[in-house]
């Protein structure tokens, strides 16, 4: 009987480690592939921060640079920051779902996508007294609605991205706090879907084509990062796997990056083609031509020449000093924000 | 064969009827938006069928979603049938794996997600892992049960002609267990199916799940139906191809149908 | 002897247990296999439990809240769904017309999982209450039409020929007959079905949630708090186990002939 | 003495308190005697087969079989039962070869014997068939063979018959008959059929109502095969039924 438990106990042990340890996660330098190039694992998603992916893999650039290509698809942030945890990819632009990557999984910071950025952006019903309410913010002319209008009513949005702080910062705008608000929580798609089925006054769009599209079913817009002037920028991260193991392969990586950024900003309609190449090959079936061209007007991207205009990490900074102060975050998050943001790959890449 | 003929027939009708009345529906002013019209499904399904949604016809996305369960599916079934008969055979098999059971049990596999990820990484691994452990526990509950419920007369009568005490499990106990096992797999099988679209939510390119959730992104009711059917009609095929399986490989089980 | 016995697998139970954290701590916190984020320490686990209980981080409700709203739209769900799902049930398995016309519908639909519906609720029923209960009824509808079919059918045809030969009309035999003989297979379906109302709680508050358990795992998810996930999981579990001894209890109580 | 059974008592304890079912029940059996333990009612006479079968444990005395003391149920003791207990799952052959199958008896050799005792109890054809496609006589007969085929020492058959109809049990009685004369055997033969007793026994021992004990014991010489109608037959059950206790 004595060896029979021993055993159940001992078999129980080797289960559960076994568990653990086949997902152990990858650590060590990035593989290398047959003719002797390193393998670079680029998350994406099917958006405008990942169109200069599909430039570098048309013009080859990956070749060119010395390393091989390897596109890691993510429908939103969320995923694709648990991903980096994971240690799944090792360099790529991301959204606001990059705040938890930099402080929590200890990735780096390196670049901004996009020099000014649209498309975020909040919407009412037309027939609405927000929308009533007109514009009464002097320094902000195109944010719309008002104290009285907003308060009590309900904000569809996802806590814990970009929606979520544009639609806090937009209720800031009025003086209103969470508590004055109902703000309801669930997945991008499903904000659309049931806004347009009649749910809740307000809805929080993240992802530029919902928010186009109901623009264009004739919802006005109220709000947006752009029209309250904190303006989104996403990021290019690094695994901090990647960056101590590949810093030279990073180098490479960012080099082919703003040749492709370069090539877009130079030509309009290149740019719309290699957009709607990119979504097509990752199964959008959601945007429209016009959407696209409308996209491309708005988003411009930080490209060699104005790679430091601007503070680099600026916006995601204030998105994690926003999420500390909302009582989302701890504050050590904030030390490792200002730690995690490195400038030394794209001084390389640019020399 | 009546029987079946019967029953298909009555299918038919059922179903067309409803098909029927779902028509009407949606011609209503009130319920436009509420109900797309049946035809535009099927027109889109059957549009499918040849040109592909995203990167494969619908075929490809079922093929896809198959995979993955029967990968999930086989896993779970090894795995229920072994510690299940584990815990409902031996006593100490019994208190080392009833308090996990007990816990793990009313987990969805939904809320296994974050952790599949962070474990499995984003490809189909973690689909298989979510997959694996929904039908895991329900198919270790029929095990357990199945186990547990052998005739104690059988045990006596065949230690009486002989049988030693370790042979007994293999051959009484799983054998007179075997209805109730495969009644575990046919609701595991179902309950796979079910949890397949959970596990394409964490990111997939392809699948039926897919279809659902990319109707959603673009909000494309017609999409959204046409996936629900898609799953509803394969998930029958597959528990009706279970059953068929059951009444061939348990002919001697007097709750035959 | 018998007492001891008992004891005795008690103490295996406990002694895995301890060896599964003993594990866990092992593998995580002292030789740091794996880093914090994708599995934290039992400890971290423990002691974010704790501060969960009276703190709002990061999804604006305390522990309590979120189990307070998850079983409030846990068991609408369950009480509307056993409630729709007894009648068809037992109509379905005593009357061959509507077995003929509801059963293929039933086994079509009985396959489609909680999550495919949320689209479709969004739209008929909105966001609130009505929507995550309608996603907890598609399972405990179909736990209870399976038991309680089950149930009916197994009535033995002796008592149904005695009652008939009494004149008893085929709804008496129902009532005086099927129905009572059916009461264990009734009373699996209203545990199985609890069940199911309790595994359909993610789906349901995926499609919208402001305070449950479900939420509070996306959320955590969304932050990277991979301790307040597994702190939702442990705490969804134990609840759900509660929640099937809770009705065992009752079910002891009132089956007591049977 | 081939089967002794030594001062047997027995008493079953629960929460509804004591329920004593055997009292001191003391007999000896010789080797191939066809021996039946009669007595009214369920009470008792299945409880002593099972302590022999050593399915039970006995609350005091002991049962030798050889001079070898009997603690756990072993194929030297085959049990025939009133509800045949069949392997559902196994086919007629199946079931026949479960006991030396799991004696781990070669293949060849085991289905060769197994189709000896099928033929013997006129199974003959049925060997791939389930239990459930069987009727009630059939499937005793395959009980039967199923216990001559694991080749005990002693047959213990617990009322048999007792669920089968009237034609099929007169039928079954004149099976065990032949089936005996041909497998000699010791036979330890339960039931509460006075007919079937006579019929069948070498020696008949008449158990008391509850708690049960030996009443009396008939030698029964008469020639095979016995005619039911005969007179001495008749005078022999009247005889007999007269000094059994019927509970009204």
């Amino acid at each position: 009987m004595k060896i029979k438990k021993l055993l159940m106990v001992v078999m129980v042990l080797i289960a559960s480690t076994a568990v653990f340890a086949n997902g152990a996660k990858e650590s060590g330098a990035a593989k290398v592939d047959a003719d002797g190039k390193v393998i670079i694992r680029v998350g994406a998603m099917p958006y405008y921060l990942s169109v200069p992916l599909q430039v570098i893999m048309d013009e080859k650039l990956d070749n060119k640079y010395g390393f091989k290509l390897e596109v890691i698809n993510f429908p939103s942030g969320g995923p694709m920051a648990e991903a980096l945890g994971a240690g799944q990819w090792d360099i790529g632009p991301i959204g606001a779902g990059g705040m938890i990557a930099v402080p929590t999984y200890n990735a780096k910071l390196i670049a901004d996508v996009e020099a000014t950025m649209d498309g975020a952006w909040i919407v009412a019903r037309p027939d609405s007294d927000i929308v009533k309410a007109g514009a009464n913010i002097k320094a902000l002319p195109e944010v719309i609605g008002s104290a009285e209008t907003l308060k009590g009513k309900t904000i569809l949005g996802t806590i814990g991205n970009i929606s979520h702080y544009m639609g806090l910062d937009y209720i800031n705008q009025f003086g209103l706090g969470m508590k004055d608000i109902n703000f309801i929580h669930m997945e991008t798609a499903q904000v659309y879907t049931s806004f347009l089925a009649g749910n809740g006054d307000v809805a929080c769009l993240g992802s530029p084509s919902a928010a186009l599209k109901l623009q264009k079913a004739g919802y006005p817009v109220v709000g947006g990062l752009k029209q309250q002037d904190i303006s989104q920028q996403d990021a290019i991260l690094i695994s901090d796997n990647f960056y101590k193991n590949n810093y030279k392969d990073a180098v490479n990586f960012m080099k082919a990056w703003y040749e492709a950024t370069d090539k877009l900003n130079a030509d309009f309609e290149y740019e719309v083609a290699m957009s709607k190449k990119f979504y097509q090959a990752n199964g959008r079936t959601d945007f429209t031509d016009e959407g696209v061209r409308q996209e491309s007007e708005f988003n411009t991207y930080v490209d060699s020449s104005t790679a430091f205009d601007k503070e680099v990490g600026a916006w995601m900074t204030g998105l994690v000093a926003f999420m500390v102060e909302n009582g989302s975050m701890d504050k050590e998050v904030l030390e490792a924000m200002k730690t995690n943001v490195k400038l030394d790959v794209v001084k390389d890449a640019l020399k | 064969m009546s029987d079946r003929k019967e029953k298909t027939f009555w299918a038919v009708v059922s179903l067309s009827l409803l098909t029927i009345v779902w028509f009407f529906a949606s011609q209503m002013e009130s319920m436009k938006t509420l109900l797309p019209n049946p035809v535009d499904v099927f027109k889109f399904l059957v549009a499918g069928a040849i040109s592909p949604i995203g990167q494969h016809n619908i075929w490809g996305h079922i093929l896809w979603s198959l995979s993955r369960v029967f990968v999930g599916y086989t896993l779970a079934a090894v795995c229920g049938i072994v510690i299940g008969s584990a815990m409902a055979w031996t006593k100490v098999g019994e208190a080392i794996i009833k308090p996990f059971y007990l816990l793990l049990r009313p987990i969805p596999s939904i809320a296994w997600i974050p952790l599949a990820i962070l474990w499995f990484g984003i490809d189909e691994k973690s689909k298989y892992f979510i997959i694996f452990i929904g039908t895991l526990l329900i198919i270790m509950t029929n095990v357990y049960d199945g186990v547990r419920s052998v005739d104690k007369n059988l045990l006596g009568a065949a230690r009486m002609l002989g049988a030693k005490e370790n042979q007994l499990f293999f051959k009484v106990v799983l054998p007179s267990a075997v209805p109730q096992i495969f009644s575990g797999l046919q609701v595991g099988l179902g309950a796979a199916w079910a949890t397949m679209v959970a596990a394409e939510m964490i990111r997939s390119s392809e699948g039926a799940g897919w279809i659902i959730i990319m109707g959603q992104n673009s909000v494309n009711m017609v999409q959204i139906y046409a996936g629900i059917i898609l799953i509803g009609v394969v998930g029958l095929f597959l528990v009706t191809a279970m059953r068929f399986l059951e009444a061939k490989l348990c002919a001697w089980n007097i709750r035959g149908k | 002897m018998k007492r001891l016995k008992i004891n005795k697998f008690r103490v295996i139970s406990a002694v895995t247990l301890c060896v599964f954290v003993l594990v866990w701590y092992l593998v995580t916190a002292v030789f740091g296999l794996f880093p914090k984020t994708m599995l934290p320490s039992p400890d971290s686990v423990f002691f974010s439990f704790i501060k969960k209980l009276t703190s709002t981080v990061p999804d604006g409700g305390t522990l309590f809240e979120h189990i307070f709203a998850s079983l409030v739209v846990a068991l609408t769900g369950y009480v509307i769904g056993v409630g729709v799902g007894l009648p068809v049930g037992i109509s379905m398995a005593w009357f061959r017309p509507v077995d003929h016309f509801v059963r293929p519908v039933f086994d079509f639909l009985r396959t489609i999982p909680g999550i495919a519906w949320i689209p479709i609720f969004t739209v008929w029923l909105g966001i609130g209450l009505s929507a995550k209960a309608a996603i907890i009824f598609v399972g405990v509808f179909v736990g209870t039409v399976v038991n309680v079919y089950s149930g009916i059918k197994q009535t033995n045809e002796v008592h149904i020929w005695v009652a008939q030969i009494f004149g008893a009309s085929k709804i008496e035999i129902l009532k005086r007959v099927a129905i009572p003989s059916a009461l264990p297979y009734i009373f699996t379906g209203l545990r199985v079905s609890l069940g199911m109302a309790w595994l359909g709680l993610i789906a349901a508050e995926l499609l919208a949630a402001q305070k449950g358990l479900g939420y509070m795992i996306q959320v955590a998810r969304n932050f990277g708090r991979s301790d307040l996930v597994i702190v939702g999981m442990i705490t969804i579990g134990i609840m759900g186990a509660l929640l099937t001894l809770a009705l065992e209890f009752v079910e002891r109580r009132v089956v007591k002939g049977i | 003495m081939f089967l002794k059974i030594d001062n047997i008592n027995k008493t079953f304890t629960s929460e509804a308190g004591n329920n004593e079912v055997l009292k001191n029940v003391h007999f000896d059996i010789k080797e191939n005697e066809f021996v039946v333990i009669f007595g009214p009612g369920q009470c008792g006479k299945s409880t002593l087969l099972n302590i022999i079968a050593g399915l039970e444990k006995e609350s005091s005395g002991n049962v030798y079989l050889e001079d070898k003391k009997v603690t756990k149920p072993g194929p030297d003791r085959a049990v025939v039962y009133q509800n045949i207990l069949l392997f559902p799952w196994l086919t007629v052959m199946g079931n026949v070869e479960f006991g030396p199958k799991s004696r781990g008896i070669k293949k060849s050799i085991r289905q060769k014997d197994a189709q000896e005792y099928i033929d013997l109890v006129g199974l003959n054809g049925f060997e791939k068939s389930f239990p459930v496609k069987l009727s009630g006589g059939m499937k005793q007969r395959v009980g039967i063979a199923r216990a001559y085929c694991s080749k005990p020492k002693v047959m213990l058959m617990d009322e048999p018959f007792g669920a089968l109809d009237a034609q099929t049990r007169y039928l079954m009685q004149e099976e065990v008959v032949r089936i005996s004369a041909h497998e000699k055997r010791t036979v330890l033969f339960v039931t509460n059929n006075i007919e079937e007793a006579i019929y069948l026994a070498d020696r008949i021992i008449v158990m008391t109502n509850c708690p049960s004990t030996i009443q009396k014991e008939y030698v029964i010489d008469l020639p095979r095969p016995r005619d039911y109608t005969s007179e001495e037959f008749l005078r022999l059950r009247q005889e007999i039924s007269s000094i059994v206790e019927f509970t009204r």
